[in-house]
């Protein structure tokens, strides 16, 4: 330590010095090496994760003859936007010729109501579980959690039986249970993290107040979890809009969800692959969560801050 | 009523093909076919189709291949027996070989309609590759090999091959038949006998495979109709597939003979299987739906539309009284040869499905692989003697 | 004034409510996950073919399935894509967090770059990426046509190396998420930590890896769970990208579940895979499970 | 002290979770308009104490009564309490209006009614000017205060609070505990206070309960526990600076340790005469005479200062008497330093004695 | 005071946050070894003055010198500095010893040097025992401890201490606080401590700096904080019970309001002579005297009680004087009651006058 021997200087000539020296902010290099490093390294990455998205854009405004030629990276010289009308409207499946369009409105169709379902009955999970624990109610839970993990593989069959026995199989009302189903363990733990994390003597002062299970549930607990909600809300559209499996399996041609229709058009190949249109219909596909995430990002990020990370 | 009819066909000659069912059936009664493609193979299609069935949500119709996939479904109880009108309309004495109809027959009744017959024993030609390559059209399997060389010098893949078990296991299914021989291959494949697999004709036959395989080394296309498309654009010399790869070459606007070659059972055994699809119907409640299923069942078998569905999709009609004139030279070779009686029964009957996914997973990892052919053949034999 | 003692009521009718809100759940639980799975388990022993029936043959269905090279490569390939997933999605996703959690510009607008293919399913990654490690049209041969004739990138037809092009696929969809959760576990860090290492002259990096990590465990722990229950249920973004191949070298265990049950038309043989995949997942979770919710009485 | 009718009867608590005995026989008495404080370190069970009485908590073992009537299986809201929290736990969503007439509302009392109810409860609290605002817009002893106000609304006989002030700065915490016990006064319910607070505990209770894992160590007013304390627990526990404790012998009513003899002649023994043997001997910090004062003290000493706090109105000395350091509360002008000798006296009539091993009061 | 040698110099501190001007021209000079509180409500500024000194926060402008150096763009490392934490802020992974060490090892001290120097610092705290345990495993008061130790060992010029005891219960702050000063007297290092608690300022300061909105209201030893505020702010930010205010008017060295004379003529006036005009006179509770004291006072009257609250060592009565409520403070054994009519004294040499304008002390 170099400043020991200043140590002994006189408090006049301190003085003297302390008009001299450097004074108010430290001045900052916009270019500093830290700086270089950290823009460099988040550019570079941010490269790996929108490349797919451009080459998918791209591709999808292109003709076949120039994406057979060219460079999946280079821009369309001629934008067309007869792959997207294609995708939408006009690719086959076997005789039906109408793309996309309706596995969108089916895909509608199953999501509200599942979007609906599942969080309703998770957060209801969620806040029995955090404050109206009851003797098993912990049991229950771990049964869900380990539920999160088990492949869906081994569920199918006897989820078939199980919607055979309630009449459900093939109906969108069999597909939104299943959803419901399958979201639940994920929701619950994150509703009754959340719910576990608020003030409990809130939950005692509505109790004193004469404020049963369920008033307490809609007057009070309701109100304050905007947050995870958007959360659930934003992590259920994205699953369910985005499920093949049930939706290909629990379902039947005239209600197929729209990944399902994503599938069956690109994987009918006529002739040649048509890349384009295929990459419309990705798009088209992932459009509605997409559009969801830009939009609502920044409360999904706060509502996990706020929720689904228990310190 | 509405049938919902599911099937797997979605390719572009598959389309064409059944798109003449779906006119006929709407033209000629008072039914609307409600058409529920799932594209992908059987693979994706299969799970989908039996989980609605067994889920007590079917569909008024499907196509399944034929054969012992079936049998559970029929024994449960899930498939409406269709005996009588096959009776009526005098199915047994129709339809040939006959062979389809027993695969369709479970203790005594009949229970499905078959609509076409499907050989996988073909190879195809692109005459354009060879004519880049310098070389001339091959006759038989010893030939393709032979010009392989000449055309891989040209920068062309000798042989297309998507790279899915079943098509590779269509591949090594051809071989055999033309390596080892018929007697051979039905020791294996219909008494499951396991030395046999293990004796030298085999042997032959995986090297005959390990040295295809190089010739499809550079092809990494997925999809049958990407590699058929290799052929028809002459880019490959040429592709072992079934018949109805002739739908995408109709499609394309090519003449047999002209453009492409065909060479049933690789040009060497002049004999074909006789796989094929078939329709089932699945029990509904609807009694008039339950109408139109049979009304369905009875066109699908009528002359006009074989002939119709079987001219655009590339495969032969399973009635031996109709006229075929109008087929291309490639089917009139299947024709001929089905004439001929040059018929063997189907994997989809011989083999469980359990047994032929088994050796799709193997011919899969042949295929991708280095692995060597007496190892694979060690595999195969495994699997043989545990087949059912 | 009544001094008797109250009789203590039956239990279970307190909080009736709440056990009546509950039955969807433990119907769920009990009927769904026990029975289903109890279910698979029971018919994994029969020989059951395209129809479950009673038919018992042991550990045949075992022995078989541990005998198949298929299901060895499946394991492996799980192993490896999910070891390698669980480290670079943790080391990326937590980097990623650091980074823009040192107060940057533009921070929303990196976050949502790099969160945005979470929202895509893995059918869409699937397809995107193939399409990108197309080796002719894609990266390969782009770079190829710049000039660079030997550039060599071709993972999805290379039996070694197509696990890690899952893995690029896989990391670019599920990355951001984790991010998220790595990013909200650091603004909960007390910002007197930081004040403290800096007063104490620790490095950056030193800081990171010596304090922070270690203190962010419960978030990790979340975001291992997170990571590791998309893993074992790794499916639909192989048969999107690669459908197993090339060859059998990118297999899955989820594949084969669905293969065998569906295509070969063995349940038997598809239900004793799955029951081995729920076993791996009950050992691994188990335990954890109970601490993290057994145990505790709260919070 | 005389109960006048009892409002809040508790008899043989017990409270477990699951292993852990929070509660453990516990009897207590409240009488009708009476203030009791809890008092005890944390973790001691104060608030499991209060949680079971509003029925918040389902005990184990044990009965509750509350106006005479037996309320153990009874649902809060039916018991007749109002309860206050530390975090005030106000419902965020709803205006100050809509908190104080949330139970009245779940009650189904009626629309004119509740309007009455919350207005006078805002008058008695002078909240009327923050009805319409949300919790969120008010400061921390307006929220107490709204708090409060939601158990005054709901007509009680009981109000329970449970460290209603700690989580206030120590101004405003000085405030609302005027205001409070001027409310009581007012009021005139039975209020069962809990606080870590000696200072509250000490103004607000007519009688303080000193807890200790899980138990009743000293029920009595707050002049009983400050000066005569039952055992040494409670002794250290009240006061600020805390009492010194001197061990030595008692014999013939004479204290002894080192050169150190206190004569306890006029010591109130609890079993009236004297005991002898080991014993602990406490002194308060302000009963240590200085100064001016030093002539009323009955024993007089010299003590060596060790260090000093002046804490603006009074010094805070500590000193070494008979090999023990003992705190001495001075006068905030003293101008004692560390390392003077001090003459001290010690108001031995005012000390307590304990037994050395049992620790209780002699 | 007299200072010794500047250890600390701020010269014109700026410091905003954006629009927020939190600090505003602040001058301050710490001696070396002194131990200088900054005192202020919640939200004055202090710990940003403190993280400005520390070189947490970049500040607007001024510079700051240590040890007579200009560190103002220096490295929080780099300028000679520990600091203790409110929240301890220990490694919770590490072990005592590791969190002690981590800083030294960073700077790569040898390991014989590390290790003699954890060994003081453990020595000096106390903490031997608790080497080989994590802080998850310690107490409050040892984590305190811990903290401090992790600034002992890096042999520094200057402490910084951000609330160090204010997470800790009542009990534990008397006893670290008092090991604090300690700590002081031993190491003889600047110690610069930032607080909101009253008693820790007075007993341990040498100087106190009372903080308002970024400002230091008044600079002194606790005595001159305490006995002579320069400003009514700072006479009622200190004491607790706080000084009571009487408004009044101030006319040749006589303060009046109502009934109520105070000859103000022993008073030690700011600018030498007496003012007149509106004045504020300000009476510490204590300076109302009562009883035997009754006699020292200067003026006598009589007031009646509104509220009595006994704290045991002592009695606080509210009672009214000339149309203001007034705090008294009594002896413990006081046995004033609401209503009584009580006899007391002002000693008006010891209160303080402000200029009702300005509020600065005249
Ligand atoms: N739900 C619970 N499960 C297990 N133990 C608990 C639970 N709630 C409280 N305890 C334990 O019961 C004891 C008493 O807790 P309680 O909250 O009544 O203390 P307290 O006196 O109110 O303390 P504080 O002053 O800190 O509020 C504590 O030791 C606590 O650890
Ligand atoms: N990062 C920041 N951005 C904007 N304003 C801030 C920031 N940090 C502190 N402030 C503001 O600066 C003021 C002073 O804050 P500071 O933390 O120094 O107060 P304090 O005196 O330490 O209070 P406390 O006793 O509560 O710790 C406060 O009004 C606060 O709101
Ligand atoms: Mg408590
Ligand atoms: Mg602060």
């Amino acid at each position: 330590m170099g400043e020991k021997s200043m140590a002994d200087v006189s408090p006049s000539t301190i003085d003297a010095a302390s008009m001299a020296g450097p004074r108010g902010t430290k001045p900052k290099n916009r270019l500093s090496r830290r700086n270089i490093f950290l823009y460099g390294t988040l550019i570079l990455i941010s490269v790996y994760y929108l490349l797919p998205l451009y080459v998918m854009v791209v591709t999808s405004l292109k003709g076949m003859p120039e994406i057979r030629m060219g460079n999946i990276f280079s821009p369309p010289v001629e934008v067309t936007f007869e792959p997207w009308v294609k995708a939408w409207s006009e690719a086959c499946t076997g005789l039906n010729c109408d793309g996309l369009s309706r596995g969108f409105g089916n895909s509608v169709r199953i999501l509200i109501p599942s979007v609906a379902l599942s969080i309703t009955i998770a957060s209801i999970n969620g806040y029995a579980l955090a404050n109206w624990r009851f003797k098993g109610s912990e049991v229950f839970f771990t049964i869900l959690i380990i539920g999160a993990f088990v492949p869906y593989q081994t569920m199918l069959y006897p989820i078939v039986i199980l919607l055979r026995e309630i009449g459900l199989m093939g109906s969108v009302w069999g597909l939104v249970l299943v959803h419901s189903v399958f979201g639940m363990p994920i929701l619950t733990l994150l509703f009754r993290n959340y719910f576990t994390a608020m003030p409990e003597e809130l939950f005692k002062a509505a109790r004193v107040d004469g404020a049963g299970f369920w008033g307490i549930y809609f007057r009070i607990m309701l109100p304050m979890s905007v947050p995870i909600f958007v959360v659930a809300m934003i992590l259920q559209v994205t699953g369910i809009w985005n499920d093949f499996l049930f939706g290909v399996i629990y379902t039947k041609p005239a209600t197929y969800p729209m990944t399902v229709q994503l599938n069956n058009i690109v994987n009918s190949v006529q002739g040649v692959k048509e890349y384009n249109v295929n990459m419309a219909a990705t798009l088209l596909t992932g459009l509605v969560p997409l559009v969801i995430y830009f939009i609502s990002g920044k409360l999904f990020v706060r509502g996990i801050a706020a929720g689904a990370v228990k310190g | 009523a509405d049938l919902e009819v599911t099937h797997w066909w979605t390719s572009g000659g598959e389309a064409a093909a059944v798109s003449e069912f779906a006119k006929a059936f709407t033209e000629k009664t008072d039914h609307n076919w409600v058409d529920g493609a799932i594209a992908g193979s059987g693979g994706t299609a299969r799970p989908i189709i039996i989980s609605r069935i067994i889920g007590g949500d079917p569909m008024a119709a499907t196509q399944l291949n034929h054969g012992r996939q079936s049998e559970e479904l029929i024994e449960a109880g899930l498939m409406t027996d269709l005996t009588e009108i096959a009776e009526a309309g005098g199915w047994k004495d129709l339809v040939n070989p006959s062979a389809l109809l027993d695969a369709c027959t479970f203790e005594g009744r009949i229970y499905c309609v078959p609509v076409n017959i499907h050989s996988a024993q073909w190879l195809w030609l692109s005459h354009d590759a060879f004519a880049k390559a310098g070389v001339a059209v091959p006759q038989d399997w010893h030939e393709f090999v032979a010009a392989a060389p000449a055309l891989e010098k040209a920068g062309l893949v000798p042989l297309a091959m998507g790279q899915q078990g079943w098509q590779q296991n269509i591949a090594f299914g051809t071989l055999t038949i033309a390596i080892a021989g018929i007697d051979d291959w039905r020791e294996v494949s219909v008494n499951k006998n396991a030395d046999v697999a293990a004796g030298g004709s085999y042997t032959a036959v995986f090297e005959a495979a390990a040295s295809a395989r190089e010739l499809a080394r550079d092809s990494n296309v997925q999809d049958w109709n990407l590699a058929t498309n290799m052929v028809i654009s002459g880019k490959a010399g040429g592709q072992i597939m079934g018949d109805w790869a002739q739908g995408e070459f109709q499609v394309a606007g090519q003449v047999a003979g002209d453009d492409y070659t065909c060479l049933p059972g690789l040009g060497i055994n002049q004999i074909l299987d006789t796989g094929g699809d078939a329709f089932y119907f699945p029990k509904v409640d609807d009694p008039a739906v339950q109408a139109a299923q049979l009304e369905l069942a009875t066109l699908l078998i009528s002359p006009e539309v074989q002939v119709a569905f079987n001219l655009a999709k590339g495969s032969l009609p399973v009635r031996g009284d109709i006229d075929m004139s109008s087929a291309n030279s490639c089917m009139q070779k299947g024709l001929q040869i089905l004439a001929d009686g040059g018929v063997l029964p189907s994997n989809d009957m011989n083999l469980s499905a359990d047994t032929t996914t088994q050796v799709e997973d193997l011919m899969a990892e042949f295929w991708a692989s280095d692995l060597s052919a007496a190892d694979a053949q060690a595999r195969y034999v495994d699997i043989i003697a545990r087949a059912d | 004034m009544d001094m008797n003692a109250a009789k203590r009521p039956n239990r279970w009718f307190r909080n009736l409510s709440a056990k009546v809100a509950s039955i969807p759940m433990i119907l769920t639980a009990l009927v769904v996950f026990v029975g289903g799975t109890a279910w698979t388990v029971f018919y994994s022993f029969t020989g059951s073919r395209l129809l479950p029936k009673v038919k018992f043959v042991g550990f045949d269905q075992y022995e078989r399935l541990w005998s198949t090279r298929r299901w060895m490569i499946s394991i492996e390939n799980l192993a490896v894509y999910g070891i390698c997933s669980l480290i670079l999605t943790m080391v990326l996703g937590f980097t990623l967090a650091a980074l823009l959690d040192r107060k940057i510009r533009f921070e929303n607008t990196f976050r949502t770059i790099f969160l945005y293919p979470f929202a895509l399913s893995f059918v869409v990654t699937g397809l995107a990426w193939q399409w990108i490690l197309n080796p002719d049209f894609g990266l390969q041969g782009v770079v190829r046509r710049w000039g660079w004739e030997g550039f060599n990138f071709d993972p999805l037809n290379n039996p070694d190396l197509v696990i890690y092009g899952l893995l690029i696929a896989g990391m670019w969809q599920g990355t951001g998420l984790v991010m998220v959760i790595m990013l909200a576990g650091l603004r909960g860090i007390d910002e007197d930590i930081w004040k403290a290492t800096r007063v104490d002259g620790i490095g950056l990096v030193k800081t990171y890896v010596q304090v922070i990590v270690p203190m962010m465990r419960p978030v990790f722990v979340t975001a291992l769970v997170i990571i590791s229950s998309g893993i074992i249920k790794l499916y639909d973004l192989v048969v999107a990208q690669t459908n197993g191949g090339p060859g059998i070298s990118s297999e899955v265990p989820a594949k084969y579940v669905i293969d065998y049950m569906f295509k070969a038309q063995n349940l038997g043989q598809g239900f004793a895979a799955s029951t081995m995949m729920l076993v791996s997942v009950i050992i691994i979770l188990v335990p954890w499970a109970y601490l993290e919710f057994g145990g505790k009485k709260h919070g | 002290m005389n109960i006048p009718k009892p409002s809040v009867q508790i008899r043989d608590l017990d409270l477990h979770f699951g292993e852990v005995k929070v509660l453990q026989g516990l009897n207590l008495d409240v009488g009708e308009g009476e203030f009791l404080v809890l008092l005890g370190s944390s973790g001691c069970g104060k608030s499991t104490l209060l949680n079971c009485i509003a029925g918040l908590l389902d005990i184990t073992d044990g009965q509750i009564f509350i106006q005479g009537e037996n309320v153990t299986w009874k649902e809060p809201s039916e018991r007749g309490i109002g309860m206050v929290f530390q975090s005030y736990a106000l419902y965020p969503q709803m205006t100050v209006e809509g908190n104080l007439s949330f139970g009245l509302k779940n009650a189904r009392v009626a629309k004119d009614e509740i309007k009455r109810r919350v207005g006078r409860a805002a008058e008695v609290l002078q909240i009327e000017p923050l009805l319409k605002r949300k919790p969120g817009a008010l400061s921390g002893g307006q929220r107490q205060r709204v708090a409060i106000g939601r158990a005054l609304v709901r007509d009680v006989d009981v109000f329970l609070f449970d460290e209603p002030l700690s989580n206030l700065d120590a101004k405003l915490r000085t405030d609302l505990r005027v205001e409070l016990k001027r409310l009581h006064q007012q009021l005139k319910n039975t209020m069962i206070y809990v606080t870590h607070d000696q200072v509250e505990a000490m103004t607000l209770a007519d009688r303080i309960a000193i807890m200790k894992g899980g138990k009743i160590m000293q029920l009595g007013t707050p002049d009983e526990i400050y000066n005569r304390p039952q055992n040494r627990y409670v002794a250290d526990f009240i006061g600020s600076p805390s009492m010194n404790f001197l061990e030595g012998n008692l014999e013939n009513a004479e204290f002894s340790t080192g050169d150190l003899k206190l004569p306890m002649a006029g010591y109130n023994f609890v079993n009236g005469g004297a005991s002898n043997g080991e014993t602990t001997i406490g002194i308060r910090p302000e009963h240590v005479v200085t100064g001016e004062l030093l002539g009323r003290a009955s024993v007089q000493t010299n003590v060596k200062v060790n260090l000093v706090e002046p804490m603006g109105s009074d010094t805070l000395v500590y000193a070494d008497l008979a090999g023990d350091q003992i705190r001495i509360r001075m006068d905030g002008h003293s101008q004692v330093r560390t390392g003077d000798t001090l003459p001290i006296g010690i108001d031995a009539q005012r000390a307590s004695l304990f037994d050395k091993k049992s620790e209780t009061r002699l």
